[in-house]
């Protein structure tokens, strides 16, 4: 191998035919609200960690449909499971739930 | 047992004159009592072996615990108590149904009474009999069987004895017929719903209401040998008209026997044991042991000691609606002993934590601290990453020194000092937690309260500060919360502050148990202002409002506040009582206790709660909890307003 | 993929070229990078074709890599090219005729914003009098020698020696046709078939019996990008541009790759080499890449001119793979022979790519 | 004498309102240029939100026309004006006195060829929501083969200058998201996509069918509009967009996608329009008199206008607005033709 001084830069184009449908079904079982996103923000808005860490469950959930699931654990480890963001979730999902079951789901694989 | 002797030796009239009672059967045996042998040594052998393991599964401290408490007399004399008040006489559900409590204190009680007066009777009148080798495990069980009466000789003592034995017969009879009523209408009783329940437990069940009605037969058969009183004579009296001279005694002593035998076998199997583990529960309980595993050691003698008799199916706020009967405490303890790991994760889960069914359980069996710990079980290893708490702690003097003296300059009050060890301990450190910034009202009117009462404070978490962890802990996650409470801990030591105000029942319970704040007195903005209404710093005027107050769960059953907030309330308007109060007050349905709840069974509870609220017609309802005041607000009918504790206290103060 | 679809399209976007007469510029690139091709594409027109095409040793670059390349202003490019459009006229041309996209593309963005703003044309016109005193004109057509060849496609065809058809299996050959995204991304309306379908090299490769190949990246840039590859920090992009086409293609086994523009036939045929001896990933069959042909010497092969004579040895893609299935006969000692078989030197052979 | 009223276009405005205007006692001619009634109504399957079959709705409202002279394949050929009535020409040689006119010339469903980069016919896979109506109704369709994939594009020819139209076709949205879930319960383990700038759930019931598709369905919505679409080796899609969300360009495999063409203004209307020499907006469609108050009348005296000649509308607005023309035109047919008006209380009290 030839070292020319650069190489391919990796690309940063999501790719939605890596999104891991099995292990979503599986959450989808443990948390049907994970479904009922509609990306408002709100929780990210609110959220207690937020003021000391870039989380956001809205993230979380994209990241996983997105085929990152890791990002998803990464944005969802600091959670503090206050609540607050059940409060103002306007499709009132289960947030604290489902942060808990991506975290149980994806992290166990 | 010597001293009652010499008392009973009094009642007679002449202690040496022909014995009244004679061995009828000298061997004191007799084939029929093999199948209540069986039963009581399989029984007996189970419990020893399940003790044993019980025991070993214990913590070495824990064990050390144990025996510390029994000889601290405080704790034995609640030992004491408890085992009288809660296992024999069912104090507790005595108070709330007096017809259940009657129910089971008379069978409890009376059957106990039986036994124990069957030995004194063979101590009295054959005492060789106590000795193992001589049948001491049946034969006081089946006395009147052995014994031949000598009907010329029946001195006061012996028709004493008689007349105590039907007595209590009668008294277990009449609670077993409650029971067999209860069966088929419970309600009359005082029981919306009971529980269903088991084999064992039916097999368990129609044993128990067989055996005391074939004591009654077998000792009516036998009165005119070996004697009766009220109940037994007239009894054996009615069979001789019916059967004549003859009567056939040893099938209904095999009955009796055989009933009893198969009632202990499947006792180990049924809600039953709880007759004996009560007794065990109790002693760990007031040990103060918790339990560590959701099945193992301490839970396992509380699994044991619940005698699913389904209080807590009505105590239980989810019920409102049927379906979700199979949630409730009584069915997660079932599962738990099952082991139906399936069932037990989702039952631990959806638990709104409210805590009512600890409250209310005859032995205050704490399933909401098993589903708690059944809950770390499953997600206290789940990765979590808290490290960013410590990078602001680190240099949390500083930071947080700096953002206090602003903060209490926001605030508004009189505070010149600026670093945090130059903070004077006369001041109070405010902490508002993360709902209470979702309720502004709630902050608004503490901080006016402050004022107006020249409250000197510093507000810990005005632009939002770190959960308190309570509902991590909530959810299992105890490492967690151990991280969040560290960093809290570390910032409230360093504010320099003697006095936490918090509006937030969650923080309060969580502060209160687990923060070990030394020197630094905890209390809810209710106590606060309560103090602050006594000492007169604070002058509410009365209004005509009729007002209902709320015990949010954390607050009262958690921490056992009920009555400063009504104290305030009184001085502030016409507080009206809820349909169910203090401990039986219903969750408003928000609780973060609850993990797979949605939100529909949760309007439901909150509908409920609402309703139970508005029972005497208030114009407000009132808590003093930033979840209960926003589930309220959402739910309640318009008609009625919906304020935080802190807001109508400001609202008299105009 | 529905054909009629895209004839559908091709109508759409026609052009039309004129018949003779045409002025010719050459690119400053490809002379360098391909030195064959324009000579192929004279030699076509003027003697296969016989075609009146004139070029004139005064005309200069157009100004495009400085300007793309952000050294020199926009007023200056404009300049420069209306003293291009000048000669054309001088010497009694009004069809002009370019060899490079990237002046292509300036000239079309150059009229247009002369149409777009008139004030614009006449400071220039003043400026070209000021420095050139030259008259000022504008090309009746302008015209990319690859339409040129598009529109000879069939005389060439009636000509052909050989055909892009494989005659081993009789197959017709898989054919990529990258166009310059200057050709006609800027303005579709100007470039035969438009952007979304180009028309201009597909017209050629059915004409000379090959099948194209649509593969999803075939809009995607070779690459070149001016400041992307000048500065060595940034070539890492290009080269990410080049491979991401390559990956793309890769499935459909393309034979040949067909370009029109100077940059891409070099980066598609250079970056081939450097991914595969920094990767080890190559494209073509058993560790071969996929030649990568300008028009002109894919038509020169066509009419059957000398593999050698047309340059091929130039490129780091080897070509006798394509030249054995096309049946063309070549004498491989003579491959780094130059003029009067003088040896010009052959690369190093690479580790990986064969 | 009766009152004679020229319906141009036999679409649901044109049906609705040839109901109507017959129940106030007039005469009413009905010409469509197509060989049956119903419009595009009568090319679609079932109707959002709550999925209604199209077929039901058009019978029931053909029902309540019968009785109105109605030709199909016919054409106005010449229409101008006398001193209160039009004098029509149709394409079957019959001429009509129109007291009043009302054009009801519908749209024309954008064509979504236009938008190259989608490759409508000429990717094997890409069809409109129309073709998957028919799909719906027909049941077969050579491009629909057991789709593991499927993508909805959202805003084809809409809210979209390059197509020559920046309005927003109104309908599209909630028909994708009623389409994608009509796939889901063909395709059960189909990945569903619908690609949108913005959601226009603006009607009642249009969040509900929105959580359904989510929370039923499990239908993905991506905000960002598809940009670039190329076939693979192997005939399937590779879709390209940006999930500006995650602010991040997404590529994704499709086994089919569906392009939901927007409304533009009917050739046949504008055709019409000319001859009567009536201005336009710059969306192309109609001009009214004012578009609060008398949405239904155009610049012209007796020429009126209902349904999506003046713009998109879902159904039952159009519905409204045939309603709104009818009495538009009753009120003008009164106060022009005063002597004609206790002929039609006659009837009034008659019906």
């Amino acid at each position: 191998m030839v070292d020319f001084g650069y190489g391919i830069s990796p690309s940063s184009r999501l790719d939605l035919d890596k999104f891991d449908r099995k292990t979503f079904d599986l959450l989808v079982a443990e948390e049907p609200d994970v479904k009922k996103c509609i990306a408002c923000g709100s929780c990210t808005a609110v959220c207690a960690a937020g003021k000391f860490v870039p989380t956001s469950l809205r993230s979380a959930i994209l990241a996983i449909q997105n085929g990152l699931p890791d990002k998803a654990l990464e944005l969802l480890k600091p959670c503090q499971l206050c609540g607050k963001c059940t409060l103002v979730c306007p499709r009132e999902i289960n947030t604290r739930h489902l942060i808990l079951s991506i975290i149980k789901i994806y992290s166990a694989k | 047992m010597t001293g009652l002797l010499n008392i009973l030796c009094l009642l007679t009239v002449n202690p040496d004159s022909i014995p009244e009672v004679i061995d009828r059967i000298p061997s004191g045996y007799n084939h029929f009592v093999i199948p209540f042998l069986v039963g009581i040594t399989f029984m007996l052998i189970w419990i020893t072996v399940g003790l044993i393991r019980l025991l070993s599964n214990l913590t070495r401290e824990d064990r050390i615990k144990l025996l510390l408490s029994w000889i601290n007399p405080v704790i034995a004399w609640k030992n004491v108590r408890d085992l009288f008040c809660d296992c024999l006489f069912h104090v507790k559900i005595w108070k709330r149904k007096p017809l259940l409590g009657y129910m089971h204190s008379s069978i409890a009680f009376g059957w106990f009474m039986l036994i124990v007066l069957g030995h004194i009777e063979v101590a009295l009148f054959v005492p060789k009999h106590l000795s193992f080798s001589e049948g001491a495990l049946f034969y006081p069980i089946f006395y009147r069987f052995f014994v031949w009466m000598n009907p010329a000789h029946v001195a006061l003592r012996g028709s004493f004895f008689f007349f105590l034995m039907d007595f209590f017969l009668l008294y277990v009879l009449s609670g077993i017929g409650l029971a067999v009523f209860k069966r088929f209408r419970s309600i009359v009783l005082g029981m919306r719903h009971t529980t269903k329940p088991s084999l064992a437990d039916r097999i368990a069940l129609y044993s128990l209401w067989l055996i005391f009605p074939l004591r009654l037969l077998a000792e009516s058969f036998t009165a005119d040998l070996s004697g009766g009183s009220f109940l037994t004579i007239p009894v054996n009296h009615l069979w001789h008209l019916i059967f004549g001279e003859k009567l056939w005694i040893m099938p209904v002593w095999w009955a009796y026997s055989i009933s009893l035998g198969l009632f202990f076998v499947t006792m180990p199997f049924s809600r039953y044991m709880h007759i004996l583990t009560e007794v065990l529960w109790i002693l760990l309980r007031n040990a103060g042991i918790k339990p560590r595993h959701p099945r193992k050691g301490v839970a396992e003698a509380e699994i044991y000691a619940c005698s699913s008799c389904g209080l807590c199916l009505d105590a239980c706020p989810m019920n409102v609606q049927k379906k979700n009967l199979k949630y409730s405490s009584v069915y997660f303890i079932r599962f738990l002993r099952r082991k139906n790991e399936k069932k037990i994760d989702q039952i631990a889960d959806k638990c709104l934590m409210c805590d009512k069914c600890h409250v209310l359980c005859p032995v205050s069996v704490d399933a909401p601290a098993l589903r708690r710990v059944q809950r770390t079980t499953v997600n206290n290893h789940l990765p979590y990453d808290l490290s960013y708490l410590k990078a602001p702690i680190v240099q949390a003097g500083g930071s947080w020194s700096e953002s206090l003296p602003m903060d209490s300059l926001k605030s508004g009050s009189n505070m010149e000092s600026s670093a945090p060890e130059a903070v004077a301990s006369d001041k109070v450190l405010y902490f508002a937690g993360c709902m209470s910034h979702l309720t502004p009202r709630i902050i608004k009117s503490v901080e006016t309260i402050f004022k107006k009462s020249g409250v000197d404070y510093v507000f810990a978490d005005r632009d939002g500060g770190i959960c308190c962890g309570r509902p991590l802990m909530l959810a299992g996650k105890t490492d967690a919360a151990a991280k969040t409470i560290a960093a809290n801990k570390e910032m409230i030591e360093k504010s320099g502050c003697k006095k936490l105000i918090l509006s937030c029942p969650i923080c309060y319970k969580v502060f209160k148990e687990d923060y070990h704040l030394e020197g630094i007195e905890i209390q809810h903005y209710t106590q606060f202002v309560n103090d602050l209404v006594n000492s007169g710093r604070l002058k509410p005027a009365q209004s005509s409002e009729r007002l209902v107050y709320h015990d949010p769960c954390e607050l009262g059953r958690g921490c056992q506040v009920y009555d400063e907030p009504r104290a305030v309330l009184g001085q502030v308007g016409e507080l009206v009582s809820a349909a169910k109060e203090r401990d039986e007050s219903i969750c408003c349905g928000g609780s973060l206790g609850s993990l797979t709840l949605d939100a529909r069974d949760r309007a439901k509870i909150t509908e409920s709660s609402v309703s139970n609220l508005l029972a005497n017609k208030p114009q407000t309802i009132v808590t003093a909890c930033p979840l209960c005041l926003k589930t309220f607000a959402e739910a309640a009918p318009d008609s009625v307003h919906v304020k935080d504790f802190a807001e109508i206290v400001c609202s008299s103060l105009e | 993929m529905i054909y009629e679809g895209k004839q559908k399209v091709w109508s759409d976007y026609q052009k039309d070229i004129p018949d003779d007469h045409y002025f010719y510029v050459r690119s400053c690139i490809r002379q360098s990078f391909f030195p064959a091709s324009e000579v192929t594409f004279l030699d076509i027109t003027r003697n296969r074709l016989g075609k009146d095409i004139f070029e004139t040793e005064h005309h200069t670059t157009c100004g495009g890599i400085a300007y793309h390349s952000d050294t020199i202003p926009q007023e200056t490019v404009m300049t420069i090219i209306a003293r291009q459009f000048a000669l054309m006229a001088k010497n009694g041309y009004e069809n002009y005729v370019c060899s490079c996209i990237t002046s292509f593309g300036l000239y079309c963005e150059t009229m247009e914003t002369w149409r777009e703003f008139p004030e614009e044309e006449a400071r220039i016109k003043d400026i070209l009098w000021k420095t050139c005193k030259l008259d000022f004109a504008k090309p009746k057509y302008l015209i990319h020698a690859s339409d040129l060849v598009y529109k000879y496609r069939n005389l060439i065809a009636a000509q052909a020696k050989h055909k892009l058809i494989n005659v081993k299996t009789g197959k017709p050959l898989k054919v990529v046709e990258h166009i310059g995204c200057h050709y006609s991304k800027m303005f579709p309306s100007k470039g035969v078939g438009g952007a979304e379908y180009p028309y201009v090299l597909v017209g050629m490769i059915e004409a000379w019996g090959g099948e194209i190949v649509d593969y999803p990246e075939r809009r995607h840039c070779c690459g070149f990008g001016f400041r992307q590859y000048f500065i060595k920090g940034n070539r890492g992009y290009s080269l990410s541009n080049t491979y991401k086409k390559f990956e793309s293609m890769e499935p459909f086994h393309p034979d040949l790759i067909i370009t029109n523009c100077p940059g891409c036939p070099y980066f598609m045929d250079r970056w081939q080499y450097v991914i595969a001896e920094s990767t080890g990933r190559t494209y073509g069959e058993e560790g071969h890449g996929i030649p990568v042909l300008t028009y002109e010497e894919v038509a020169g092969l066509v009419m059957g001119y000398d593999p050698w004579d047309l340059g091929l040895q130039t490129h780091q893609i080897d070509s006798e793979p394509l030249l054995d299935k096309m049946g063309i006969e070549y004498d491989p000692a003579q491959k780094y022979a130059g003029k009067n078989g003088k040896d010009i030197g052959s690369p190093i052979c690479p580790t990986c790519l064969k | 004498m009766k009152n004679n009223v020229l319906i141009i276009g036999g679409g649901p405005a044109g049906i609705e309102a040839s109901a109507q205007l017959q129940r106030l006692g007039y005469n009413v001619i009905l010409i469509e240029k197509g060989s049956s009634l119903g419009g595009h109504l009568s090319k679609w399957d079932r109707l959002f939100p709550d999925g209604v079959h199209a077929d039901g709705v058009l019978s029931s409202m053909l029902k309540n026309m019968s009785g109105v002279k109605s030709f199909t394949d016919t054409q106005v050929k010449s229409i101008n004006r006398l001193d209160k009535s039009y004098n029509v020409i149709l394409s079957n040689g019959i001429s009509v006195l129109a007291d009043a006119v009302l054009l009801a010339s519908g749209f024309t469903l954008f064509r979504a060829e236009k938008k190259e980069e989608y490759g409508y016919g000429i990717y094997d896979h890409v069809i409109t929501n129309a073709d998957l109506e028919a799909y719906f109704s027909i049941g077969s369709d050579s491009r629909i083969d057991k789709p593991k994939k499927i993508g909805f594009v959202h805003c084809v020819g809409s809210r979209d200058e390059k197509a020559g139209c920046r309005a927003c076709s109104k309908v599209c949205c909630a028909t994708a998201v009623k389409q994608a879930c009509e796939m889901k319960e063909e395709f059960p383990d189909a990945e569903v996509y619908c690609f949108y700038m913005d959601l226009r759930m603006f009607g009642r019931h249009y969040e509900d069918l929105y959580l359904k598709a989510q929370k039923e369905y499990g239908v993905r919505f991506i905000r960002g509009r598809v940009a670039e679409v190329s076939e693979n080796a192997d005939g399937s899609l590779q879709v390209k967009a940006e999930d500006t969300f995650s602010s991040k360009p997404l590529k994704v495999t499709l086994d089919l996608l569906v392009l939901m063409a927007g409304m533009r203004p009917s050739d046949a209307g504008r055709r019409v329009g000319d001859l009567l020499g009536m201005s336009v907006e710059e969306d192309g469609f109609f001009a009214v008199r004012d578009s609060v108050t008398s949405n239904q009348r155009s610049p012209l005296p007796g020429v009126f206008l209902a349904g999506t000649a003046t713009g998109p509308k879902t159904l039952p607005e159009t519905i409204a607005d045939a309603r709104g023309a009818s009495m538009e035109i009753d009120r003008y047919l009164t106060d022009v033709f005063p002597q004609a008006s206790d002929y039609k209380k006659l009837i009034r009290e008659k019906w």
